[in-house]
């Protein structure tokens, strides 16, 4: 693991610009070559309640916030009544000495309580305590000065050179008073300069789609799926992309189905409950063999639930989307980047098997911020659309133009409307090879059996198509994490600690759900003596879906539904516990009080 | 997709747009008279038929896509509008035709219906209102009168039926009309007054079902239905237009054009991606280097 | 198996009045106490197209439609071109010889034309050819006439005494001309006065809701649940029970749970299209904790797919519908007599658990039609609703009302609203034991994950309210069919015939879905060396759900998914070539062109 | 349910149906108006808290449940209508009061609500109309006018807003009013004309969101809004409903009871089996044996 690595909280209520401090840091970190991850636990509330941020940098990539914090920035009371506790021998805490009291103070804390009133450069600015704590942060972080300095420049320049210079010398203020009455973490920060791009997994899911060629983004917002819509909204128009706001999301699905017929790759976001209003549409889609990207952002539910907390609930919803059966894609992308790199993959995949695709995220990283290697946005991606049909012969040369042709890869060629010579009608109903349906006059089981048939022989290609997962680790560490979708990080990070504690371990994280690499993955697992499976929910959905294809049941269990994320330490104490054999389900306690 | 000009093409006919299989309706359904008013309405409007592209839900008159030589989508019930607008915004230079029933369209379609009509997304919408759910074997439809006696309304029904084109003018439609299948002449007008509108085009439809709505029967429309153009009715009249939409007794049930505004733009007009250039659907895929560098520029 | 069984197929366009021949036939058989199955093969056209109505009696229960045709009687000549050739010698074929042509008649098919322009007694009224049919057959069958007489006047009464008098004439012709031109089917009719009721499986399901006190019924009508609605309509206004037409399924089950929470027992039941707009309702009923039962009777899908048709393709739809983990409860009916036996079952599940409940049926049982026990229908049903406070007690005694208390078992007392002294507020948003809201202000992972939990524990209860599976046949036969739902007769009828072909069989038919026996499932089936899988659908559905609960794999699948139901001896063939251990998978081809 | 009748009753106030919690709204937001003008409108009616329930959707408006002392329920978004009416019809002893938001019940809703109006379900439905998605942080409702810049569409919305007086006059509702929280007097008289109202009574509030509608603030609103009862408008006239629904400008937007019909029963007062007896959630379960046997009867 890194030497450097620096965890900083902010803690408010919402509408105390808890976000702006948060960025500036990022910002900071991120120029110097650092990288960064945050992670907001908030509220669905608009003004009040309480929002903790959580920034973590370091020059190795971070892929968790982290079980511990170094320097907690309190911007209300609330935040250090409920925090300070958490906090460890050696850390900050940091707050407004004139309106917080810090109460009982754990042994070793350092308490950096700033006179505001004194440090302030206008007393009517309330903002500036932001400023204030954001320069002691970054002098107990054993940052200079001087990249604040620009980050507020950038910020505050357009509303005039007042707001900069009580920006900037109340900032010093902050920065000077820590010097004088602290010293600062220890540790060489490192630079690695130039810099890295940060973002969040829904931006990354947009830009995603925009190296994918979607032409077509249409949503219906929902948290915390709603950020995929905004960075559509800002961007579409010059990329060329038409967005359009729906009226709900069963509108949503069917539109973008509209547009794919069309032959414009569409994609659309949204949660769970959006998400269940889609169901019947993806059927549909799957019934006109119509490529169809549909992401859902999975939060806490069920129904409603907990608007801005995280959760892997949805997979069952996402394996029984719609009656009947046919073939459908399901990936879990497992970081911020691959959120932008699933997207280009999954297309091709849905273009080349006419098929409904489903990504599925969480909120965990769909509004996790966080740095990328700035190598990942590929812009001449490899778009390849299968079997697709887009310029006319005049006259379909052989014969009559058969939509739904009965093939030996169940992969039948499509034409877009608008062309001479393949005009054909794709249907809800069960259709005969030429688009004639078989649901009425000419009801035939032989005919209703080939095409059910030729529709599932799609998935028998799928496979090939896909990567399969790859072990990290020894393949003989006796021991194995299996975790699927956004927990990569926090598995990551948790083998890491138990292999530091003496606990050897190995990671498999799944991403690909469906087709799900059934043989690789009993393969791998098959070597360890135990399989532990991590997941964020209540019943196990990925254990039980695991089992259903394979049989294969683990050992043991560690499952979150608290709505907050894993933290490593759940991880490794959840490993520990197992390890004993007393029960085989581990359930962490959230301690931080979000 | 070659660009044909009228000129060249050869004379295109109502059998150029005869469908792959003869109609299943129950004899003398009224959805007959709109499916051959549809086909001689492209024709004489010149349309080849892969330029059209017919879109509809589920019910009876939803199977009007399988009987006509056109492109054709057949969704779910309920959602041809949804639909044929992803369809229209993606590719513009397609005529799009949405044709649908009463239930399909004013039941449990509403919702796309009100918001679509918000839009102007540029279509004509034909819908075959019998007052019944056809291919469900005879429930009461949003459109069912008070009273009218059905198999989920036994002792008759007791909500307001809804008022198609009241709700269409007063909810923002640019060109609203009601066609009698029962009056193929007058019909055939409307479609192509519908389909030659650059906007949303309600056309309302008395089909009637004859094996299920024994109340609302060709007789009883031949009876009351009064052609607007005959009384002088002037469709650019908004208000005019309300009161006649409000007209239904056994002496006057009006029919033919209620109302038209010709100024809106339609949706994919004012759309920042589609008022410049081609129809989507042929434009090229992904965005340059040069942008995504940006895109990735902004993030530092 | 019985010695008396006759099997009569009846064929033609829809609209020539294939179903009141069958009503007359049936009540015919059932008056005498005959057991009578009826199964039309239809097509989604209200005109013309083909129709194939296959009638089974026997003295014995009848609970498959069964292999064979003894009379078949055609109403058009596409009938007599379909069917022909799949009578076996012996059997009859009946049909108008002034405008059918038999072609070629399979070896020992006695054809039986009749002269219908010479026999009918009114040459305008074209019906008439159908009663002349009815006639023939019923003397080919072996009955007299008297029964037909008794039924035609019942049926004809109101359209006066000429309307009588033609039909009488007629059938006696036809009588007449068969009993002057072949000898009837051999056997004694067995006569078991009083007669049977006559029922299909939707208006079972719906008298089963007014058993189990329904008291507001909503539906969107789809086929074929379509029948349940028009039984409500029919009857609610005499029985008390409030019915109501929706505008789409998603204000159906809305509606339902605004009710339910009211405080009645309501129901609705739609197909797969409209259950997939009903999930997000679904995960709504879980999270206010709102009993509701929901009724969903499959169809071919996806999509609309063909909806004439039957198949089990949704359970996981059920399994995986709405967002997030929640109890729920699945049952599938296993015939029509359970369909009404099954409504008030769940109804006092779903009450005590304050959990959405689904009955899962299909076009098999639901539009088919048959003779029940007569003891079916008990109207005295024990209704228990569990912890539900109907009654004010002016003020709450022991402090403040707890709508969502945390208790052992998961069930919270539950209020209607109305009540003095229990005010609270039911949101689908998560929320404390006293219904505020945790989603928004108040979010706290410890409370969060403690309503999760209650939830969760109600499942723990719930198997011990419902009966375990019961394996029929020998426990040491070796050989196990394992079924679920609406299957159960076929399978039944399987393992007779397979014993009589020496191949021993026992028989497991699983009912409760959600909750699964697992135990006593696994017990059953680990004394058997083989065990095979029924089902009607492409991807082995339940297969895959059963691995996913009890990681068993079975040794071979026998899976249809044509549109058109299992026969038995679809089934021993299957079993038969599964036996011979070269696959694993078994598709039966549906001889019969419907 | 005890029945206590009015003259026995402890005097209500508004602070009998103070909530639990205080509502978290932003400060300066339009719903508070709403639920002071509803706690002191349900007082004044003598209604007793467990007499009323608050039915809702998903927004920050739909929040209002929680923020009331009466029995309450808080569905999915754009659900609260079709969750009412279930309500309303199994016990229409209850007082049932439905709040939302304009994205809730005009958006995702609308076509429950269009449904509603014709079925004439007895409750008050209370739209608290910003104009704007405040819960998901501010994008296009259906009833933003053209050119607004939001979230959804920086470069200003296209589509043509939504008026929900007109399609409610237009669509049968029989009670039809708009008030604006910066007017609580009014606002008080036309919820109580509303729930007193025996039908669907449709509220449509002015509520701004001071958060993410900069354009339709409280001063906009202050400057134009215009009491229709200072006009000697007749709620009674459908004409002049209708007119006074299209007219805004900078000059006028009306506010009042813009329409009103006393002639057609409530739902439950002609539905068959509710039209005699009491609240169906009070009804003994079950059939009697005799009818049963009845029912079995008719099968053989
Ligand atoms: C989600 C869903 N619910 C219900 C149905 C069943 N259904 C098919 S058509 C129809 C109504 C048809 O009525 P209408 O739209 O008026 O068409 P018509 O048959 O009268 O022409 C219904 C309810 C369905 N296909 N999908
Ligand atoms: C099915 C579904 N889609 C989307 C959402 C997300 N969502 C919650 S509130 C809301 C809109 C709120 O707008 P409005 O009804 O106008 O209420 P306001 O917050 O403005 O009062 C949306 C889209 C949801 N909860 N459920
Ligand atoms: S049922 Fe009615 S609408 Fe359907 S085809 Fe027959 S006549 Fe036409
Ligand atoms: S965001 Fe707008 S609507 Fe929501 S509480 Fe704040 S001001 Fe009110
Ligand atoms: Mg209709
Ligand atoms: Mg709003």
């Amino acid at each position: 693991m890194s030497q450097f690595d620096l965890k900083i909280a902010i803690g408010g209520a919402a509408g105390q610009g808890i976000a702006s401090v948060g960025n500036i840091l990022a910002w900071i970190f991120a120029r110097r070559g650092l990288h960064v991850l945050a992670y907001n636990a908030y509220q669905s509330i608009i003004r009040g309640g309480h929002t903790y941020l959580t920034i973590r940098t370091s020059d190795d990539p971070v892929t968790t916030h982290g079980d511990t914090v170094d320097i907690l920035i309190c911007l209300n009371q609330d935040t250090i009544d409920r925090h300070l506790v958490n906090l460890r021998a050696g850390s900050f805490v940091i707050f407004d000495e004139d309106k917080i009291k810090p109460g009982d103070v754990p042994d070793g804390v350092q308490v950096c309580g700033l006179p505001v009133k004194d440090l302030a450069k206008n007393p009517t600015n309330k903002r500036l305590s932001n400023t204030i704590a954001t320069g002691a942060a970054l002098y107990l972080a054993g940052f200079d000065i001087d990249p604040l300095v620009d980050s507020l420049e950038k910020q505050f320049s357009r509303k005039g050179p007042e707001v900069v210079a009580e920006n900037l010398g109340s900032a010093q203020a902050g920065f000077d008073f820590a010097r004088e009455h602290f010293s600062p973490l220890a540790g060489e920060i490192p630079d690695k300069r130039p810099g890295l791009p940060v973002i969040s997994g829904n931006d990354a899911l947009a830009m995603g789609g925009a190296a994918a060629g979607v032409k077509f983004y249409c949503a219906y917002p929902m948290s915390p799926a709603t950020g995929v819509l905004h960075w559509m909204a800002r961007n579409g128009p010059d990329l060329g992309i038409v967005v359009r706001q729906v009226e709900d999301e069963i509108g949503v699905i069917t539109m973008a189905i509209g547009a794919a017929h069309a032959g414009v790759r569409a994609m659309c976001a949204t949660s769970g409950g959006g998400f269940a209003l889609m169901t019947e549409g993806i059927g549909f889609a799957a019934m006109t063999e119509t490529p169809i990207v549909v992401i859902n952002v999975q939060r806490a539910g069920p129904s409603t639930g907990v608007p801005t907390k995280t959760e892997q609930g949805d997979l069952w919803q996402m394996l029984g989307a719609s009656q009947g059966d046919f073939p459908r894609i399901i990936v879990a992308p497992t970081d911020i980047a691959d959120c932008f790199t699933t997207i280009p993959e999954i297309f091709n995949v849905a273009d080349k098997l006419q098929c409904p695709a489903m990504v599925l995220t969480d909120l965990l990283i769909s509004e996790g911020t966080g740095t990328v290697d700035p190598g990942v946005f590929k812009w001449d991606q490899k778009i390849d659309r299968g079997e697709l049909i887009t310029t006319s012969n005049g006259s379909n040369g052989d014969g009559p133009y058969l939509r739904y042709k009965i093939t030996d890869n169940g992969i039948s060629p499509r034409a877009i409307p608008g062309l001479d010579g393949y005009i054909h009608v794709a249907a809800s109903d069960e259709q005969d090879e030429n688009s004639i349906l078989i649901s009425d006059e000419f009801t035939n089981p032989l005919k209703r059996q080939a095409m059910v048939e030729k529709r599932g022989r799609k998935m028998a290609s799928a496979k090939a198509m896909i990567p399969a997962p790859q072990l990290e680790g020894s393949p003989d560490a006796g021991l194995t994490l299996l975790g699927w979708g956004s927990t990569k990080g926090v598995l990551r990070e948790a083998r890491a600690l138990l292999e530091a504690d003496g606990v050897a371990a190995n990671h498999l994280q799944i991403k690909w759900m469906v087709p799900l690499h059934d043989e690789e993955i009993m393969a791998i697992l098959s070597k360890s003596k135990k399989v532990f499976i991590i997941e964020n929910n209540y019943s196990g959905q990925f254990a039980r879906y695991l089992r259903s294809e394979t049989s294969f049941m683990a050992d043991g269990h560690i499952r979150k539904y608290d709505g907050e994320p894993l933290q490593p330490h759940h991880v490794v104490d959840g490993v520990k516990e197992l390890l004993k054999g007393e029960s085989t389900l581990y359930v962490p306690t959230h301690e931080i009080m979000v | 997709m070659a660009a044909v000009t009228t000129a060249e093409r050869p004379t295109i006919t109502a059998k150029d747009f005869q469908g792959p299989v003869d109609p299943d309706w129950c004899p003398g359904c009224g959805d007959f008279g709109v499916l051959n008013s549809l086909k001689k309405t492209l024709a004489e409007l010149g349309k080849a038929p892969h330029e059209v592209i017919t879109v509809s839900g589920i019910g009876c008159s939803s199977n009007l896509p399988g009987f006509i030589h056109t492109y054709g989508m057949h969704t779910l019930h309920g959602r041809s509008i949804p639909v044929a607008t992803g369809l229209q915004l993606a590719n513009h230079d397609l005529t799009v035709v949405v044709t649908g029933g009463d239930g399909d369209g004013y039941g449990i379609g509403v919702g796309h219906l009100i918001h679509a009509m918000r839009r102007n997304v540029n279509l004509l919408y034909i819908v075959m209102n019998n007052e019944i759910y056809g291919l469900t074997t005879g429930q009461t439809s949003p459109t069912s009168l008070i009273g009218m006696q059905t198999k989920s309304n036994p002792e008759g029904n007791l909500d307001m039926p809804l008022n198609p084109l009241a709700m269409a003018i007063s909810g923002g439609a640019t060109w609203v009309g009601r066609g009698f299948s029962g009056e193929p002449k007058q019909l055939g007008q409307l479609m192509k007054a519908g389909m030659e509108h650059n906007g949303f085009s309600l056309l309302d439809v008395f089909s009637p079902c004859v094996t299920y709505n024994k109340d609302q029967t060709y007789p009883f429309f031949k009876e009351r239905v009064k052609k607007l153009e005959d009384n002088g009715h002037d469709p650019s009249d908004w208000r005019q237009a309300l009161e006649k939409a409000f007209t239904w007794s056994d002496e006057e049930i009006p029919i033919g054009l209620f109302f038209e505004n010709r100024d809106r733009p339609a949706l994919h007009e004012t759309e920042p991606v589609l008022r410049k250039g081609g129809p989507l659907a042929l434009r090229p895929l992904g965005i340059s280097p040069k942008q995504g560098q940006a895109l990735v520029d902004k993030l530092m």
